[in-house]
């Protein structure tokens, strides 16, 4: 059944995005969870022609919609109900972002959204339209120069499993935004919306603060 | 029909634009519709499949519900302004910094920048049995699994209970009854203000909701009057970790001194029963006396008044009594070098 | 300013012990370098199970058992499999019969008739898997399994191990509640029998000490009682350490299909080359049958030594639906199948000598067993307790009791951090009555040289390979201040109340007698191959720095491979119980030597003279002044030669895996292989000194820590900052059984309440001191060649005591019987002043 | 619709929790159409009653003007029962339809004053009250079958006079011990589960089915007394029923009435002391 639904040419659908705050009558008609298209991961959700008879063209011009991810345009066939790390991980092969609870406790899923870093596994990717998403794969540059932050990973051979990684450094690159040169205590502040189960917070910090120099340095000159 | 976790049910969602729209939404659809404001308490009803609503309303599109408003008297906060936002508002800061210190200690930085302020006083309680998905009272059922004779009730109720002794955990609501905050709502019937301590109940009234909203109602704005701007704020939170955690307690006060004796003062306590507690008697016992050690103790003693213990939360009482102490008397700051 | 500040923050981040100077006389060896999986780690391209996809990729869900203990009667599921979508169910009765055990030394063993099999028609705890649904997305999956209904049987069940032991107390199994080892001369594997105390043993419970009836298993050395009669000071005391589960941050997420008969398994491992035949196993298909992926995983902590049976779910789903099948865990499925370190119900009645020496021990400890395969942790406690602290005379009396709570695994440190938690504060305690420094105490009581340890066998003990645990206490003391920080007063000010705490710490520190294999490639660079897991210790990287160092060839020369069993591995250790460090650079040392050996016999072929006059050096085989050849053309020559030098021929006595590997290399360049026969004499342990310090607030019952130093003797330190973080990731392992990890069961229907992390607790980084400090002796063991130990598992139990000990030091004794210890616990012990209530009660 | 509330217990059981509380409307409206009807029949419907004649003018002579019913502690009992019926309806569904207060404290209350007070009118009735007078006899169940025929049109004797209850108020009582006593029996029990002064709690006295079908009685029985009382409340209001009512207010009701609806026989009064043995003389004579 999924062959046949991701077999549905995509531009059989509307191409515009409905803007973000929704005309009145456009929502109260209802927008409608579900449609027909799948991409061909339309993994976790609902596989398009499984919607119980809720299929219509409404719907579909709400579903699929535009993100500005890692500063590329990325049209995306996204349900409802999609968490924004879901839609990453399994729409647009963004598996940096990792999904440790899924609940908003450990913070492997960290991502930014217009500089702040978020819990990606709770937020809905529609409730990004139109904001700047940044993951772990955006930071580098492209011809493979790492950010000051990862290098600081680099310098210290911060972290174990690593699994927590591209949280903790998306959270570390977020909290620099706002505060570029902090001591060990308010970078361990900063970041301490993230778990590490390896535990190796010491060397972790450590590696943060040198990509906070890093990118003070970089900045500087 | 057997019970499977972790996977969110389809819902349709809706981003009205403004309140209005909103609560047409909301009427339109009645009890199928859930509101979204962070999401970090809906999320996981939705994703443990307890709750399914058919509709889910997000606000967070709505402009009308964002951000701080200097006012005549005060300031009014959107419901939807981020606790991030709140710590670092430089008027919040500077003149009702107990909202600040309390928003600050609130989970994890990644929640404070998502969860908002209406999200935070109306979250529900966390309670293991109540989250778990067991029936009990507040689920609809007619049991509280906390309090048996071998519940697990460590971070349960001393005080107030009926039935069910879940406890409320936001951090920032005793701190906006400190601040004789009004809640504004905005109901089928129109706009109600009230004050914060009337926003919240507890099971003897109403034992599935720890707030006095209807389907249907929405909490729009928060008014905190310049009354107890630049009181003297105490705000202290005990958590088993020390980021991402529920208080086990919690106190917030505002008081205003002339001279060494206290003229007036506001104080509330949350974890300690299923809404946050404002301390009346404790206010009126520690009017126009003078603020020391001996006011604390006396204060103390006076909070935790009543207080039954179940198993496991004895420890709850001393701690009252000791943070409500604290609140007036102060503490003593230890410092070693080394 | 900025640069000031930038140099403070230097000054706080990095000037550390971790940057002491170590490898002197090295290349590689205790030198810094990046590994080469850093690079993708930091950019988000390292593949952990859950990334992989597979074109038209099912995904699975788990129906969970309600109950702790029942028996499935009927599985309706009609309804569910007529969804759309739904495309099979797998229930226990697609299970392949569990196959028997092959060993090494090809003796058979029996597959356990009480193992786990993934899923089950008798959940034995709540949240055991009973079938899996597979669909075109999780949804459905989930919506079909909402359709199912199940007919129970409910049996009898119990969740705390003392609950079972009662007489007339329900059986967590139908035959029975106590792991035994049969009798006889020699004991084949343990069974499930029955065991119950009588009303008098449980007399004691009500003076809040542990029972002792009868215990199953026993020994002891030198004699006890007169011990205890000559004792200055005796204590008995109870202690219950808390169940804490592993909570890998990566799930046993797992993805499977099938390829012209080869089942594809993706997940998470500890141990590459060792989690094959476990599969094989669990499916009951050859091994040359089974392809396993691993590059990275998302840590072990021993949940994930060979992987975890339920990666056989996708597996036998992907065949019976000819598809990709992804299985993700959610973090409530894993809190109730992603394994365990088991409490212990301990009591310890010790005998000092006036200085404080250790005259006599009588060890007795329950062990929460889960209701699963039985785990070593009651046994190793023992042995670990009498070799950290030296008793002249020791008993030792165990029982491993099944409960219906989730199944238990090794857990870094398994058994070590219980013992060394129930015997610490006795000792800290001790100290206190005689007026002893807690430093000085623990001097006199530590293992050294070739320390003795455990029951007697043939009359005498087994012993340790080497123990500078005194050097690693006087460093420790030392860098720590420990003198200046007992002598500093008050200890109270205001209502904040500092202590401080010192522990033992050790644990197994290595195994012997694996296999190397790299090749010479005529490129001139060498590949390593590596069996090794890559959980995030490195080892998997930094034990072949061992054979670049030997073979001289600088670091960029060299490749490893790892992570896929079809990149022809060696035979490895598990990475488990500290091993691979100790057993892996044996290996890497011994097929180095073998390259070495083999460059030297092909110079001597094509340049003449004899192997022993050549030299390797500088990517060179050479003769001193003389003709020589680089490694290059070496590799070239032995291509040509054939035979032993490029892998037609492989050593006797390598592994039959090894050999497989060599035979799929040979032809490529120089193949080197070798098993590690070095001698060894005596069992390799490692070992570490905590020191921490404290600040209680006596009114709120809230502490933080405020200092933390682990001083570590493991010999050879290979890689400073993989190093540093092991010894500090692993002592916070430890600090989290201190200040909150805890399992909370509802007693009344034996379900677990406690499965959120803000439940269970794992430490933030807000609740470790912001600079943790570490330190390594660095000097070798002298019973392996590079003198490198093993370190996973000992800084554990020295980061939970070391807490444990200051908090004493700050309250006094008699404030907790329990770890951990909160606000809770440390309150109502001072507002009642009298122990917490409580103090044997399981899972509050 | 589902006439029960279901939950999944924590051993993932399906079990009852409740009743639905719609049956509080359906119980009400039950009521209220009862009420009409019956009042409409009245009205517009209902014959003249007309019982056999009885030789009873002798009889009559020895009447006294105002006849006993009910001695003060039997009316003391009614009321208080009264009383606490109602707080515990009230206190019951007016927070399930919407009006919500602190309740529990006073329903358990109200349900142990019920309590008491029922087991002493047991006590009561059974050693110092004439115990059968409310339970049908052979007579009341004939003169039954003869008014029915006769409201059907059917010839048929015309009935004898009631004894001290009418067969409808012994119904009625009938009804009423079936539901009081399923709310008290089940109520007692459920007071395990709160905060009260009686026994320490324990609300795993039962497994979580047998607690859900006990919840599920009381709430049915519950409603069910809604509508017993609104029945009960109208006939003690109606007109033609008031010298009833009367006597549940002073005991006594008045000679006349007792001669119209009352057989001497069947109820007999106390006159004087010697007066049965002359009643029956005279009866014979």
């Amino acid at each position: 059944m999924t062959e046949k639904a991701s077999s549905k040419p995509i531009r059989d659908l509307p191409q515009e995005d409905v803007p973000r705050a929704v005309s009145r009558r456009n929502f109260i008609k209802g927008v409608i969870t579900s449609g027909v298209a799948v991409s061909s991961a339309g993994y976790l959700f609902r596989a398009s022609s499984l919607l119980h008879g809720q299929q219509s063209p409404a719907g579909l011009g709400e579903r699929l919609i535009t993100l500005n991810v890692n500063g590329q345009q990325r049209r995306v066939d996204a349900m409802k109900q999609e968490t924004l790390a879901s839609t990453l991980r399994y729409k647009l092969g963004l598996t940096g972002t990792k999904l440790g609870c899924d609940r908003a406790e450990c913070g492997s899923c960290t991502v930014l959204i217009d500089d702040i870093p978020y819990y990606a596994c709770s937020v809905l990717t529609h409730t990004v339209r139109g904001r700047k998403v940044l993951t772990i794969e955006g930071l580098a540059k492209t011809d493979g120069t790492l950010h000051p932050v990862q290098q600081g990973v680099i310098d210290e051979q911060g972290f174990q499993c690593a699994f927590c990684m591209p949280g903790f450094i998306m959270a570390t690159v977020g909290y620099l935004k706002t505060s570029p040169n902090p001591t060990r205590q308010e970078l361990a502040q900063g970041i301490s919306g993230n778990l590490c189960r390896c535990q190796d917070y010491d060397k972790i910090l450590t590696a943060m603060m040198r990509g906070a120099e890093n990118l003070r340095r970089s900045n500087r000159g | 029909m057997a019970v499977i976790r972790d996977v969110m049910p389809a819902f349709e969602l809706y981003q009205p634009g403004s309140v209005a729209d909103a609560q047409k939404l909301l009427e339109q659809h009645g009890p199928d519709a859930w509101v979204l404001a962070g999401g970090l308490d809906s999320f996981d009803w939705l994703k443990d499949r307890i709750r399914k609503p058919k509709v889910v309303v997000d606000l967070s599109g709505i402009e009308e519900l964002r951000g701080v408003r200097t006012t005549g008297d005060g300031i009014e906060i959107g419901a939807m302004t981020t606790l991030t936002e709140i710590v670092n508002h430089p008027v919040i800061k500077q003149r009702y910094s107990l909202l600040a210190q309390a928003a600050e200690v609130v989970a994890s930085p990644q929640i404070r920048n998502q969860g908002t302020l209406g999200g935070n006083v109306s979250q529900d309680t966390r309670c293991w049995y109540y989250r778990g998905g067991w029936p009990c009272y507040r689920a609809g059922g007619n049991i509280c699994y906390a309090d048996t004779p071998e519940g697990r009730n460590r971070e349960h109720a001393i005080l107030h209970a009926d039935r069910c002794v879940a406890v409320n955990p936001s951090d920032t609501a005793p701190a906006l009854i400190a601040l004789d905050a009004k809640f504004v709502l905005r109901t089928p019937k129109g706009e109600r203000v009230i004050d914060a301590e009337d926003y919240f109940i507890g099971p003897e009234i109403d034992i599935t909701r720890l707030h006095i909203l209807q389907p249907g109602d929405l909490l729009t704005a928060i008014r905190i009057p310049s009354a107890w701007a630049g009181a003297q704020f105490y705000f202290e939170k005990v958590r088993d970790r020390n980021v991402w955690d529920f208080p086990l307690l919690n106190v917030a006060s505002a008081m205003v001194l002339s001279g060494g004796t206290i003229e007036r003062m506001r104080i509330a306590v949350n974890g300690a029963a299923a809404r946050p507690l404002r301390l009346k008697p404790v206010e009126d016992a520690v009017r126009s006396q003078p603020r020391n050690a001996a006011t604390g103790e006396m204060a103390g003693k006076l909070s935790v008044r009543g207080a039954v213990p179940l198993q496991f939360n004895a420890y709850k009482i001393p701690l009252m009594r000791n943070l409500v102490k604290r609140a007036i008397s102060g503490v003593e700051e230890a410092t070693w070098t080394c | 300013m900025d640069n000031q500040k930038t140099d403070n923050d230097k000054a706080a981040g990095t000037a550390k012990a971790a940057e002491r100077q170590y490898g002197t006389g090295y290349k590689l060896i205790g030198k810094n370098y990046v590994t080469p999986d850093l690079y993708a780690k930091v950019t988000g391209q390292a593949k952990y199970a859950e990334d992989f996809r597979a074109e038209g990729m099912l995904f699975c869900k788990l129906l969970l058992s309600p109950m702790p203990h029942a028996r499935v009667k009927r599985i309706h599921s009609d309804a569910a499999l007529a969804m759309p979508g739904v495309k099979a169910i797998l229930t226990a009765n697609d299970l392949p019969a569990p196959a028997d055990t092959l060993t090494d030394n090809g003796t058979v063993i029996k597959a356990s008739k009480w193992g786990e099999r993934g899923l089950t028609n008798e959940p034995v705890y709540q949240g055991e898997p009973i079938l899996a649904v597979a669909a075109v997305d999780e949804l459905t999956a989930a919506e079909a399994i909402e359709k199912i209904q199940i007919d129970f049987e409910r049996l009898p069940f119990v969740v705390d191990p003392l609950d079972t032991l009662r007489p007339g107390g329900p059986n967590p199994r139908t035959d029975g509640n106590v792991w035994t080892r049969p009798a006889g001369p020699n004991p084949g594997p343990p069974e499930v029998t029955e065991l119950k105390w009588t009303h008098a043993d449980f007399a004691e419970l009500d003076h809040g000490r542990l029972p002792r009836g009868k215990a199953p298993d026993e020994w002891a050395y030198g004699d006890v009682d007169s011990g205890f009669k000559n004792a200055e000071l005796v204590l008995d005391e109870t202690f219950v350490t808390p169940d804490t589960s592993h909570q890998t941050l990566e799930t046993r997420s797992a993805m499977a299909y099938w390829q012209n008969g080869k089942v594809y398994i993706y997940t998470g491992t500890q141990s590459t080359a060792q989690t094959l035949p476990a599969i094989a196993r669990w499916l009951n298909i050859s091994p040359d049958n089974v392809v396993f992926i691993s590059e990275y995983t998302g840590g072990g902590f021993g949940s994930k030594i060979t992987g975890g049976v339920s990666m056989i779910i996708p597996a036998l789903l992907a065949k019976k639906t000819n598809t990709p099948v992804m299985m993700r865990i959610s973090r409530e499925e894993e809190t109730f199948i992603g394994r365990a370190r088991p409490s212990f119900q301990g009591r310890m009645k010790v005998g000092f000598s006036k200085e404080g020496r250790i005259t006599a021990l009588d060890m007795f400890v329950i062990c929460d067993n889960g209701p699963y395969d039985s785990v070593g942790d009651a046994p190793s406690s023992g042995r670990i307790v009498s070799l950290l602290y030296q008793p002249q005379a020791m008993r030792w009396r165990g029982l491993t009791v099944l409960t219906n709570t989730p199944p238990r695994s090794a857990q870094s440190s398994p058994g070590g951090l219980q013992g060394i938690v129930i015997i610490e504060p006795i000792i800290a305690k001790a100290a206190r009555r005689l007026g002893v420094d807690q430093v000085a105490i623990r001097r006199i009581n530590c293992p050294e040289g070739k320390a003795p340890f455990g029951p007697l066998a043939q009359g005498k003990q087994q012993y340790a390979t080497s123990a500078f645990l005194k050097e690693a206490l006087d460093r420790g003391a030392e860098q720590f201040k420990w003198s200046e920080r007992v002598a500093r007063t008050p200890k109270r000010r205001g209502t904040k109340v500092r202590g401080v705490g010192v522990s033992l710490s050790c644990y197994v520190g290595g195994t012997i007698g694996f296999d190397g294999l790299l090749v010479i490639k005529p490129d001139g660079r060498i590949t390593f191959q590596s069996g090794i897991g890559n959980l995030g210790t490195e080892s998997v990287i930094d034990v072949h720095r061992v054979g670049a160092e030997v073979l001289g060839v600088p670091w960029e020369k060299c490749d490893v491979v790892w992570g896929n069993t079809t990149k022809n591995l060696p035979f490895t250790c598990v990475s488990g119980g500290s091993q691979t460090t100790h057993a892996m650079t044996r290996a890497a040392h011994a097929t180095a030597m073998d390259a070495k050996k083999k460059l030297q016999e092909i110079a001597a072929k094509k340049l003449g003279g004899k192997p022993e006059q050549y030299e390797v050096a500088n990517e060179r085989v050479f003769r001193k002044g003389g003709a020589g050849m680089t490694l290059a053309q070496a590799a070239k020559y032995a291509i040509q030669l054939g035979g032993v030098y490029d892998g037609h021929e492989a050593g006797a006595d390598l592994h039959k895996l090894t050999k497989a590997s060599v035979a799929a290399l040979a032809g490529q360049g120089l193949v080197a292989a070798a098993k590690d026969n070095y001698p060894r004499d005596g069992s390799t342990f490692s070992y570490v000194a905590s020191f921490a310090e404290v600040e209680v607030d006596v009114e709120t019952g809230k502490y933080y820590i405020v200092d933390f130093l682990a001083s570590a003797d493991v010999g050879t330190v290979i890689h400073p900052r993989a190093l540093g973080g092991q010894v500090l990731g692993r002592s916070v392992l430890g600090i989290g059984h201190a200040i909150g990890q805890k399992w909370v069961f509802d007693p009344h229907y034996g379900e677990m309440v406690s499965k959120r992390f803000h439940h269970n607790k794992p430490p933030t980084i807000l609740d470790v001191p912001v600079d943790m400090q570490w330190t390594a002796l660095d000097i070798p063991d002298p019973e392996t060649p590079v003198g490198a130990r093993g370190i996973g598992e000992p800084p554990v139990g020295g980061g939970c005591a070391s807490i444990l000990n200051a908090l004493s030091d700050a309250l006094g004794d008699e404030i907790f019987q329990r770890a951990p210890v909160n606000a809770d616990t440390i309150l109502t012990s001072l507002e009642a002043g009298r122990p917490m209530q409580h103090p044997l009660t399981a899972h509050i | 619709m589902d006439l029960l509330e279901w939950a999944t217990s924590p051993w993932g059981q399906s079990v009852p929790i409740h009743i639905a509380w719609f049956l509080i409307w359906v119980a009400v409206i039950a009521g209220l159409l009862f009420l009409m009807v019956h009042a409409s029949y009245v009205m517009y419907f209902a014959k003249p009653r007309v019982f056999a004649a009885d030789d009873s003018s002798a009889v009559s002579a020895s009447i006294p003007k105002r006849i006993p019913r009910h001695s003060l502690v039997a009316r003391m009992f009614h009321w208080i029962m009264a009383a606490s019926m109602f707080t515990l309806l009230f206190t019951a569904f007016l927070p399930k339809v919407g009006m919500q207060f602190n309740w529990v404290t006073y329903h358990w209350i109200a349900g142990a004053v019920l309590t008491v007070s029922i087991v002493f009118h047991i006590i009561h009735a059974s050693f110092w009250l004439d115990f059968w007078s409310i339970w049908p006899d052979r007579i009341d169940l004939d003169d039954a079958w003869k008014r029915v025929r006769r409201f059907l049109g059917m010839p048929a004797p015309p009935p004898r006079k009631f004894a001290k209850y009418p067969l409808e108020n012994k119904l009625f009582h009938g009804v009423i011990i079936l539901c009081g006593l399923s709310v008290i029996l089940t109520g007692v029990f459920m007071m395990s589960r709160v905060r009260t002064i009686f026994f320490p709690r324990n609300p795993y006295l039962f497994s979580d089915m047998t607690w859900g079908l006990m919840y599920v009685l009381h709430g049915l029985a519950g409603v069910g007394l809604i509508a017993l009382v609104m029945m009960h409340v109208y006939f003690g209001l109606r007109p033609e029923k008031r010298a009833i009512t009367k006597s549940m207010i002073f005991g006594w009701m008045d000679r006349d009435f007792y001669l119209e609806e009352h057989d001497p026989e069947r109820w007999k009064v106390e006159t004087a002391p010697s007066s049965p043995t002359r009643n029956r003389m005279e009866g014979r004579g």
